[in-house]
């Protein structure tokens, strides 16, 4: 054994050499802002703190490709670049792991709602688990940090439309949400897009921060109190 | 959920009812479309091809099962139930026709695409917990290198800052009186009546210097003790009091009571020279 | 540049390839167990955590020279181990951020008298002001880069003069520096009042960038060092 990891060091030393004489400087400082971040970085970011001139997302496609067969991958998460290891190392890992806080089967689906359905509001989730019970629910996605408010919907009453954030898709390694599994087959099936009942008008999910033309922005005071609709709006 | 997951419909009908049949917990269930889509899914067909009566049925009949075992339902459950026995009265009674609102077919149709609909959400919500999930099954850096912030000071100020101060401190310093700083000088008489003081002391030749060092309490003081002593002790030698001896310029300088005329000495004791303030 | 890149590109996608058949899958895990890992590991541990019979030392020498040319270093730090960004691309990890501040109410005072009297030194500023002026507040002055040293007086001890710059007209909105009001306009704008001696007079400011008769001009090394007088000329 020690000597085939011998033969290997060599082998890799020698790959080492070559790479250093073709390995341009862009990657060594893409790589090095990118592992030193304790969050996924955008390329405008990652621009910003480069030399001018810099092309970077060829460096990002060439680094991604070089740590590809890694432990550690660059990945694209929310539409930025983080390092993550590998995730066919999750046994090796599994010491590091915080366990996740345990999310009721309630909860799993009304995420699952938001995610696929947004933007939603709570009587909609309400409406397709045919349960008026979502409050509380609501109250532990929003705790995780993965579902926000995002607006208002201009109709009866103005409830609070919610979406998915960006540490949802961290967290679940997407690269944005056209990438939840099996939204094909759910657009597929008509029932995102809600011929049946009405009410429901909403093609495919998106978390644009935007507004949609349905959506009020929010208030500040949202942000603070409990999301319910301002009584003074919700009489109108 | 019902324990040993029993097709409870043909079982009770042959059960008594004062037996139960069916362990019931109903707080196990995410509503009534929930205890629906368990109960369609024991039909074992496809959502699109399932019998609604049949289904109808079977919910009514858990429903009624857990009223008997007094079990508290939610209003959505019993909601449900109503909604199940008309659209079950529509259905087995021939179209009457001239009845308002949504055809018995397009209820149908609408319940089961809300299962339908359930359902998919339920298998889309199960596809997304398979995902590999951050800390669990991929990790972010463990010990990542925070950015250090260099703070730079954006200094501030107005013109209206920087003329008000001009003005002001041009202003104060015309109008203000002149006053001279008021200094610490030691008096002529100070310095004689001291040295009258120390030469009744000393016999031998002495260094002046040592008669001031005792008043030397802090260097602003030097200069002015200095003057006013050896401008005493040039008048106590000229009154003939002192003796003073310098062997050469710029060297200590020594003084002495004078021995003889102790007539003159006494004369002298309690004058007050001129009070010469050094400017 | 595009071109360049690309073919980079090719280049890395082939040492890639070549690498993932012949780089043990050992590394793979090392690597991930030092990226994830909150702090440095020592050899003990990641022995433990890794299959039976790897051979840690063999795979963190290589792994260390793998890494040694990228942005990325694997570093022992007092016996343990862990990624750390390479010493050389520190200058990366460090952000410049603009704090506000106010200047001292001495700053400003100093400010204006070097304003409307320049070129001046310092001992004329403390004789204008009546206050010995803090050696820190005129480095804060040339720190604000509002103020700067012109040149040095022809004069015992030569001390420097000190002027105001381009910044100082631009900060204040002047357009040039006589636009400073003068003894009338102080005056009728009621900063001075009318109980002023005879002969009481505000200068017609002036920074023509020139040395008055009565400068030398700065030495080079007063640019560097505290602006003292070097000590040859003031013993003259």
């Amino acid at each position: 054994m020690p000597s085939v990891a011998k033969r290997r060091l060599v082998i890799a030393a020698d790959e080492v050499e070559s790479m250093s004489e073709t390995r341009p400087e862009e990657l060594r400082l893409v790589e090095a802002l990118l592992f030193a971040s304790a969050e996924p970085l955008d390329e405008k970011t990652l621009a910003a703190r480069l030399p001018q001139g810099v092309d970077v997302k060829t460096v990002l496609q060439q680094l991604q490709a070089e740590y590809a067969p890694r432990g550690v991958n660059l990945v694209r998460v929310a539409g930025k670049w983080a390092f993550r290891t590998a995730s066919d190392l999750s046994w090796l890992l599994t010491k590091d792991s915080v366990v996740p806080r345990k999310l009721s089967r309630a909860a799993i689906e009304t995420l699952a709602i938001v995610a696929y359905h947004q933007p939603v509001t709570r009587a909609e989730v309400e409406e397709i688990r045919g349960i008026s019970a979502a409050k509380g629910t609501l109250d532990v996605l929003l705790e995780t940090g993965w579902v926000r408010p995002r607006g208002r919907r201009k109709a009866p009453g103005r409830p609070v439309t919610y979406g998915t954030t960006e540490a949802f898709l961290s967290h679940f390694g997407l690269e944005a949400l056209d990438d939840l599994p099996g939204l094909d087959e759910l657009k597929g099936s008509g029932l995102l897009d809600g011929r049946l009942p009405p009410g429901f008008s909403v093609p495919t999910p998106s978390d644009d921060p935007a507004l949609r033309d349905d959506e009020d922005p929010l208030e500040p005071e949202d942000l603070d109190l409990g999301l319910a609709p301002p009584p003074s709006r919700a009489e109108k | 959920m019902i324990a040993g997951d029993v097709p409870f419909e043909a079982d009770l009908a042959e059960r008594g009812t004062d037996e139960p049949a069916l362990v019931v917990d109903v707080e196990g269930f995410e509503g009534p479309l929930d205890l629906l889509l368990m109960l369609a899914r024991q039909q074992k067909v496809d959502l699109a091809k399932i019998s609604l009566l049949a289904l109808a049925d079977q919910y009514l009949t858990f429903i009624e099962e857990a009223r008997k075992l007094r079990l508290e339902l939610a209003a959505d459950y019993l909601v449900m139930a109503a909604w199940l026995a008309y659209l079950k009265s529509r259905l087995l009674l021939p179209d009457a026709g001239g009845i308002e609102g949504p055809s018995a077919e397009d209820m149908a149709t609408a319940l089961a695409y809300r299962l339908r609909r359930l359902e998919a959400f339920r298998h889309a919500a199960e596809r997304l917990l398979e995902r590999p999930q951050l800390g669990r099954d991929f990790h972010e850096r463990g010990d990542p290198e925070p950015i250090a912030e260099i703070r730079r000071p954006q200094w501030t100020a107005t013109l209206y800052d920087l003329l008000t101060a001009y003005a002001q401190q041009r202003q104060n310093k015309a109008l203000a009186h002149v006053r001279f700083a008021k200094r610490t000088v030691w008096s002529l008489a100070e310095a004689r009546a001291a040295l009258e003081r120390l030469l009744g002391q000393a016999q031998d030749w002495s260094r002046l210097d040592e008669y001031l060092i005792s008043y030397l309490v802090e260097p602003a003081m030097r200069p002015t003790v200095f003057a006013s002593s050896f401008a005493s002790v040039l008048e106590l030698v000229r009154e003939g009091v002192a003796e003073i001896h310098q062997h050469e310029p710029f060297a200590p300088i020594y003084m002495r009571k004078r021995m003889v005329a102790d007539d003159i000495a006494g004369d002298s004791v309690g004058r007050t020279g001129p009070r010469a303030v050094e400017g």
